[in-house]
């Protein structure tokens, strides 16, 4: 850890800059109602400011500076040129109550990514608004539990959830009030379709199900499984967090899904900030329609002939399962996603979907070539595969988490860990589209010297990593089990000294 | 191939060392009738065209000086905070999992925790939620399960944001959670103390005091988290943080403080945009910290003692504790908190007051020269802070129409909410309005309201 | 105190370890008599009025579409460059002295070095001068320097750009050099090689090609080259880089090639900006490396024999040869060598040849609709890249004074410039603009001929 | 060295995103006058060119990551605001050539610019058009000579110029045709009078002073020298650089010099870039004036009593220099100078004189304690002040570069080295008001800490730097002698190997 901003502070500096003018009115608000003593904010100077945020940036890894092979979670290349414009003064400063009038240009373009939204999804129609991959699931989950209600069929308590599904569906589910049942897996790395088939019955809401699946494996009998549900009078939810393996080849609602969501930073390349800002747009079949979350932007023809584009609102959804966000999501996230769509149409799309599946099975390849054991050694890599290190484990005592500690003193950000944790000991491993030949060969390098290293020293890998080469990259293995114990979450003026 | 960096030799070499002939054969697992057609998409753009269009557009939604608060504020956004917040290392990196490569973006987080735990006068805070209302939602959830004797009804009152209203709405109504809506006074614009008095001994489980509320009105907040505490009830707090700067802090409320602090941090740093993305931010004293939803950041050390940062108390995420987590949320909204760190960095305790009495001066210099317009006064009655309800003469409508036409963003429509409200407008001008702003505001709307209809 | 972060307790405690009591004891050795009273100027901004006044003044300056060229080309230039260039770590970091901290900058320019050399096919670049004009005095004066034997008379052809000519005489007038124009021929607007024939002997120390020339039109660059080589002239090549994905470079020029190029930069990735800032390329054979002006780097190792940057040949700059150094420069344009570095890598050969070839596509097309109006005619026969004169009917002040108001820069006056050229304008379409773009150019002129000259 | 652009080039790789669509018109250009083979330009994607460029930024210590005290270049913190003002399109899309109609905001910055830079220097005309310091030198020194022409007073051939000047002084006089003449230093650090006396005659062209000069000190007789020099007939030119430690106490105009140039990069915070762009200006008084070089910017009052700004040009200054830069300087820097200026006002500009001047007194004061040797021992610091480590060289073995390179591994930049030259073994130290005082204390440290080591472990510092902390800082001390005899100066394919 580097000093905190906090330390640098010192009573009375201040940035006049940055301050109006003390106000000529005097402050006519009883005394009862204000802050008796200043909040705890440092008091730095602007270049402090500049100076320590931007030694702070460096300390990390990132997609700009490393390869990041995070499995599930896309860290593909950020396209700059959505983060500028989606920038533009125009669009950041526009207030989100203002007049339909001064917006036509953002409706237009939200409008314009339903249309994108559904055509890729093959689903009937999109809402913008939930925030994030896990808000857009349960935009579809409780679109779902609304559906039934609709129809009176409120004996529908259970979704069901493969054993390998991401957190996000299971808390979900709950969260919707649901009781999670889990299906398990398959040899294969396939959803056990008899375990389904056993699973389902008057009870079931739906089946939330990710396809390509968490295992890195299309789920082949995926049709069959929506039958299965659907014979059962349950509906399909699709996490799209694994669409950027398919794009262009294969649609969700091709695929009998009722609800998808996508997760526009991963499948479109928006950047994650650090853990965020996403957007988790949800699209569904007319059976859904009516459910969806407000507000949707509808556009009209008016008397001019000229396109006009509105937010929809209650009285146009009257059966919607309401607002997710305050306003309408996160609308510069859906601009960025919009650029990215436009730059790369459908043949981009198709490609990146191509390219993907070509990085992962090549490393897969080399991966396995090196002797590493893949987690499903028959099956095609989607856009990611899993390799487990149960055998280095047992034979050198290191774990997959030495494995990816080490990784980073490589240079290289690690795998993500231990999911799904039916694979033991396992690395779950997604170069994505945007990456070189070369980095992944490097990659492939790198892990098998690792390993050697596992044979040779593993003392050293218990000690990984060793220099992150990060400025400040001098930190061990951080001691997790210490910092919930006894939870050091604010600076706190004592800490100092 | 844009953004795809691979070469025909490349291809061949990487198809030849997994041995297929080609790229189409990696998708054999998908069963055929299953492949789609050529998606119908608006043929690619390069970076050149595409800029061109997204200017013509952004252009078209610029210009104009905004006087709508309603929850989302025009600030001075200071230009080393996007400047530093957008560097690849910030924007491009990802929840820092492995801490051990991502100490900036931990640090900051821990940073941006302690500030607003200091804004809010609370022990502790997370590290960010969507937005306002769907942080609110979390706050409700969360007051529901740290209060399991209490009865599943939490107290919501009418001056708190529509639209958070509704986002609550949505979040719990399938968890069995009953919201009951307090009315506020119509004279005051704010709760009156009496309007509790029929939930006395009825174990509701959490009251929400929005302060300001929804239409500027300070609510009696210590009356009111007393009368709370005393029911055994959560209290959480809603707040706009830009207004602690000055305003008594959620912790400092009553005897007792409130619980639970919790709020949009948009003001701190997010441009308007529309709507999003802003952050919603969640506080809490120190024994509802388990409850707590979303991610959260703490010091820990090395092995030779040096001390970093690390992502802490999974236990209450989903990637662990899967259905049976605090909630179902995942990514949320970093970079913007990033932002909030560097713009409170930037202003400090002094800089934040003053941007919170520039705002406030602001707007009652406006109020002034508005209600100096025969025809309009203020709806209430209450003190305000930085935001004021107005009565018109004439539908709101149409006038508000008129001001856009006319450059101005003249505020939000109180009638699309509350149906008694149907002749207000709520509005604001923050610090970034000069006089001649505001001059030109109360100019136009003179002539708004003399103009006839039909123009 | 903007930009000042001490507090009051740190100046009592500073000026206590000077020994003095105030800051102004700090100035006693200015003698009194010389201290001025309060400056006026105009009273402070915050930066939130600043940066309103500057948005008011940037929008009053924008849009319109673009036809001049005349030595400024406006390109796309992708997101990426500038956003990585302003990172802090470039922007703010002084002149590479200390090569071990400053191992970013420094190989940004070796490989800066390698892509100018490569793109004007010389042994060696050096880091950057100002801009093309001030460029092209350098490459001037160190031409005589390498050439002592000959005497300092200086060929330049009118073809060359006017203000390039001025900036020359600047730079050399007081340096005993005689520069002499050489005229173009009237008919195809480029140097007749019998022009130079009365130099033929004459030991002239340096002949300047213009490639394309001012007029866009191209110069027999191999048979020019020639002939100043059999004089044994140094021929200085003046380039635009970004036409160099397409034509062929100096090094290549006739015989043995140019010994010298330069030119300015601003076409790989700098704004237009009104005029700067820009930065100036000189690059040259191996033979004349020792005179070269301006910064270089070089490849070096440490004691362990890891490579690394380092300034080098510093021998020939002023801060060590002080009076004999090559050249009085010290800062030159670091900034605009990293962008162009970047954006040369984004667009690649491939891609620098395409924009090259859609800019001379795009004003091909644009010749071909204006010329297409009556009276409206090219002023040259010869070839033309990328940029050509045309002759107007009418006077070419007003028309294109017309065309502003109308929201197009319609090109550039070369009566200017050139008395004889009164009716001819020198436009350019690049990249940049589309079909609809060059019609509405071509529509307006339409417009614009026709209207009575009073409106 | 990390590996080159060029290194990580694929043929056939591009940024089809970046390329026009192949032009439907066949290329009409006489094949003569094509290139043959495409030049050596890196093939690379465009995530590995932000990769290789950020993660080459991240090796650079730069003012936003580094306390950087070096003395005459006054590194002091550069807003952001300045930067993303002059970055707005209306600034930059802008055509040098397009009409004065559509240039008149940034025409009237540059105008009030000139009028604010009139007034800080107490000069009559401004001309904003040189490129740098060293530009505005020559444009200074032309004006001297043009000015001494007009009069026929041709014999004037010699340029004055203290010993300890910069040496664009020397190089720049040069180029304007002028033989130099050195004037010595005495031991207070002041120009030595009687040598000046002695110099001067009716071949003195002029004077080139820099006030505080160089070696951080006022010079105390600058009206005497002033006299003598225009006595004889010659001019007085104020190297600016040295401005920012002075600015609202005293004018270079009231201090009797008839040129001046400004470095808006010093003094008025625009950042260095790495080695520019900076800008210029030059003011003159009366006499001067008319040779100002062009273009200048002019306010009119137009029939409508708006006010109208234009460029002058030879026919409204035929007496002019002439041109030295193709358009009219480097706009976008003045622009950012502008911005500041405003931002700061005429109390902020004292207040800039006054804490670089405090800075530099206090780590003076702080280095004196500890026992460094001060070259000036007796006067106040100026906003820079010298030291001499010539008694630690003389006792330890080591030198000021020694001292230098081991504070880069301290995270601080060295400060100028043998500058001036002649203080032996010296260090020029600006620390800039922008900096705190904890800064300063921490700088000391390291110093107090080096020359304990210096004592110590000698042979250490002759090996620094030993790890800069930026990633990849483990290089060591370059080799100079080694890069100039074999001069290795761009990518050779064959050098990979
Ligand atoms: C398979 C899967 N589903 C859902 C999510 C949740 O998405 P978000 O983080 O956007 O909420 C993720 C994110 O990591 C995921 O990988
Ligand atoms: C004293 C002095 N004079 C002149 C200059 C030259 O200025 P520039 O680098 O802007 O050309 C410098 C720059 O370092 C300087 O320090």
């Amino acid at each position: 850890m580097t000093t905190t901003i906090f330390d640098a502070s010192r009573a009375g500096r201040s940035n006049r800059q940055h301050a109006p003018q003390d106000s000529q009115t005097p402050l006519d608000i009883p005394e009862r109602f204000l802050r008796k003593t200043p909040p705890l904010l440092p008091q730095v100077g602007e270049l402090q400011v500049v100076r320590h945020f931007t030694l702070l940036s460096q300390m990390n890894f990132s997609v700009d500076t490393q390869f990041y092979p995070l499995g599930s979670c896309t860290m593909k290349y950020n396209p700059r040129i959505c983060h500028v414009l989606a920038s533009l003064p125009g669009f950041l400063n526009r207030h989100p109550l203002a007049t339909e009038g001064s917006g036509q240009g953002v409706l237009r373009s939200l409008y314009e990514l339903q249309e994108m939204l559904q055509e890729i999804s093959g689903m009937q129609a999109v809402s913008l608004t939930p925030m994030a991959g896990a808000q857009g699931e349960f935009a579809g989950v409780a679109m779902i539990r609304a559906y039934h209600r609709s129809r009176g069929d409120e004996g529908r308590t259970e979704m069901l959830v493969p054993d390998a599904a991401h957190g996000t569906n299971p808390a979900t589910a709950a969260m919707c009030g649901y009781t999670v049942r889990e299906i398990p897996t398959n040899a294969q790395g396939d959803v056990d379709l008899d375990a389904l088939q056993l699973a389902v019955g008057p009870q079931t809401a739906g089946l939330m199900l990710t396809n390509p699946s968490t295992l890195g494996v299309f789920e082949r009998a995926v049709e069959r499984m929506a039958a299965i549900v659907h014979e059962a009078g349950g509906l399909l939810y699709y996490d799209g967090a694994n669409l950027n393996a398919v794009t262009g080849w294969v649609r969700p609602g091709d695929m009998g899904f009722d609800a998808v969501h996508f997760n526009v930073h991963k499948t479109f390349a928006t950047p994650h900030g650090g853990g965020g800002p996403g957007a988790g747009p949800v699209g569904v079949g007319n059976r859904l329609a009516p459910f969806l979350p407000l507000p949707v932007v509808q556009k009209q023809i008016r008397d001019n002939g000229r396109e006009w584009f509105s937010w929809m609102s209650e009285k146009d959804l009257p059966q919607s399962i309401g607002r997710l966000s305050t306003f309408a999501g996160n609308v510069g996230i859906l601009l960025r996603a919009h650029i990215y769509l436009r730059m790369i149409g459908a043949e981009g799309l198709k490609r990146v979907a191509e390219f993907a599946t070509l990085n992962a099975n090549y490393l897969m390849a080399r991966l396995t070539e090196a002797g590493f054991a893949v987690a499903f050694p028959k099956r095609r890599a989607t856009h990611e595969f899993i390799i487990t290190l149960k055998r280095e484990a047992d034979e050198f005592g290191i774990s997959a988490l030495d494995f990816a500690k080490r990784l980073l003193d490589f240079g290289f950000h690690a795998p993500t860990m231990y999911f799904p944790s039916l694979v033991p000991e396992c690395l779950l491993i997604e170069p994505t589209e945007t990456e070189t030949k070369e980095t992944l060969d490097r990659f492939a390098d790198a892990m098998i010297a690792i390993r050697q290293e596992a044979r040779d020293y593993p003392q050293r890998l218990l000690k990984a990593p060793l220099a992150v080469p990060v400025p400040g990259g001098g930190i061990g293995r951080l001691d997790a089990t210490r910092a919930a114990r006894k939870p050091d979450l604010i600076w706190k003026e004592s800490a100092v000294l | 191939m844009p953004f795809i960096p691979h070469t025909s030799a490349e291809i061949d070499e990487m198809l030849n060392k997994i041995g297929v002939l080609s790229i189409e054969t990696l998708f054999e697992e998908v069963p055929d009738r299953l492949h789609c057609p050529p998606l119908d998409l608006s043929p690619p753009l390069g970076e050149m065209a595409v800029s061109r269009l997204m200017r013509e557009r952004a252009d078209a939604d610029a210009g104009g000086l905004c006087f709508i608060g309603a929850g989302a504020y025009e600030h001075h956004i200071p230009a080393a905070v996007w400047e530093i917040a957008s560097r690849g290392e910030f924007l491009t990196a990802y929840t820092p999992y492995q801490a051990e490569a991502s100490q900036g973006t931990l640090q900051v987080l821990y940073e941006f925790q302690t500030m607003m735990a200091g804004l809010t006068a609370m022990d502790a805070s997370n590290a960010s939620l969507y937005d306002g209302g769907s942080g609110l939602g979390e706050a409700v959830l969360m007051a529901v399960r740290a209060n399991p004797d209490h009865n599943k009804v939490v107290l919501i009152p009418a001056s708190v944001h529509p639209h958070y209203r509704q986002v609550v709405e949505t979040m719990t109504q399938d968890q069995g959670i009953e919201i009951i809506e307090i009315p506020f006074d119509p004279v005051e614009g704010r709760v009156a103390l009496k309007s509790l008095a029929s939930f006395r001994g009825k174990k509701v489980a959490a009251l929400v005091i929005p302060q300001p509320n929804f239409f500027g009105i300070l609510e009696e907040v210590d009356e009111l988290t007393d009368w709370a505490k005393a029911e055994g009830a959560v209290v959480i707090g809603l707040v706009n943080p830009l207004t602690l700067g000055l305003l008594k802090p959620p912790g400092e409320w009553g005897e007792e403080g409130a619980d639970i602090a919790c709020g949009d941090g948009q003001p701190l740093g997010s441009p308007l945009s529309s709507g999003g993305p802003y952050f919603g931010f969640l506080c809490c004293k120190q024994k509802l910290l388990r409850q707590m939803p979303g991610r959260i950041v703490g010091r820990t050390e090395d092995p030779s003692g040096r001390s970093g940062m690390i992502l802490t108390l999974q236990a209450r995420e989903q990637h662990i504790r899967r259905s049976r987590a605090t909630s179902n949320i995942c990514t949320s909204q970093g970079i913007m908190t990033v932002a909030a760190v560097i713009h409170l960095s930037l202003l400090g305790p002094e800089g934040l007051a003053k941007v919170a009495a520039m705002c406030h001066a602001k707007t009652v210099a406006l109020v002034n020269k508005l209600t100096a317009i025969p025809g309009v006064s203020r709806q209430f009655t209450g003190p305000f802070f930085h935001e004021a309800a107005l009565r018109l003469p004439k539908p709101t409508a149409a006038i508000l129409a008129q001001l856009s036409r006319l450059g101005i963003q003249g505020g939000y429509r109180l009638g699309e909410a509350y149906a008694k409200l149907d002749k207000a407008i709520l509005i604001c001008a923050t610090e970034t309005k000069t006089e001649e702003d505001l001059d030109f505001y109360a100019d136009t709307l003179v002539w708004a309201l003399n103009v006839k209809e039909s123009f």
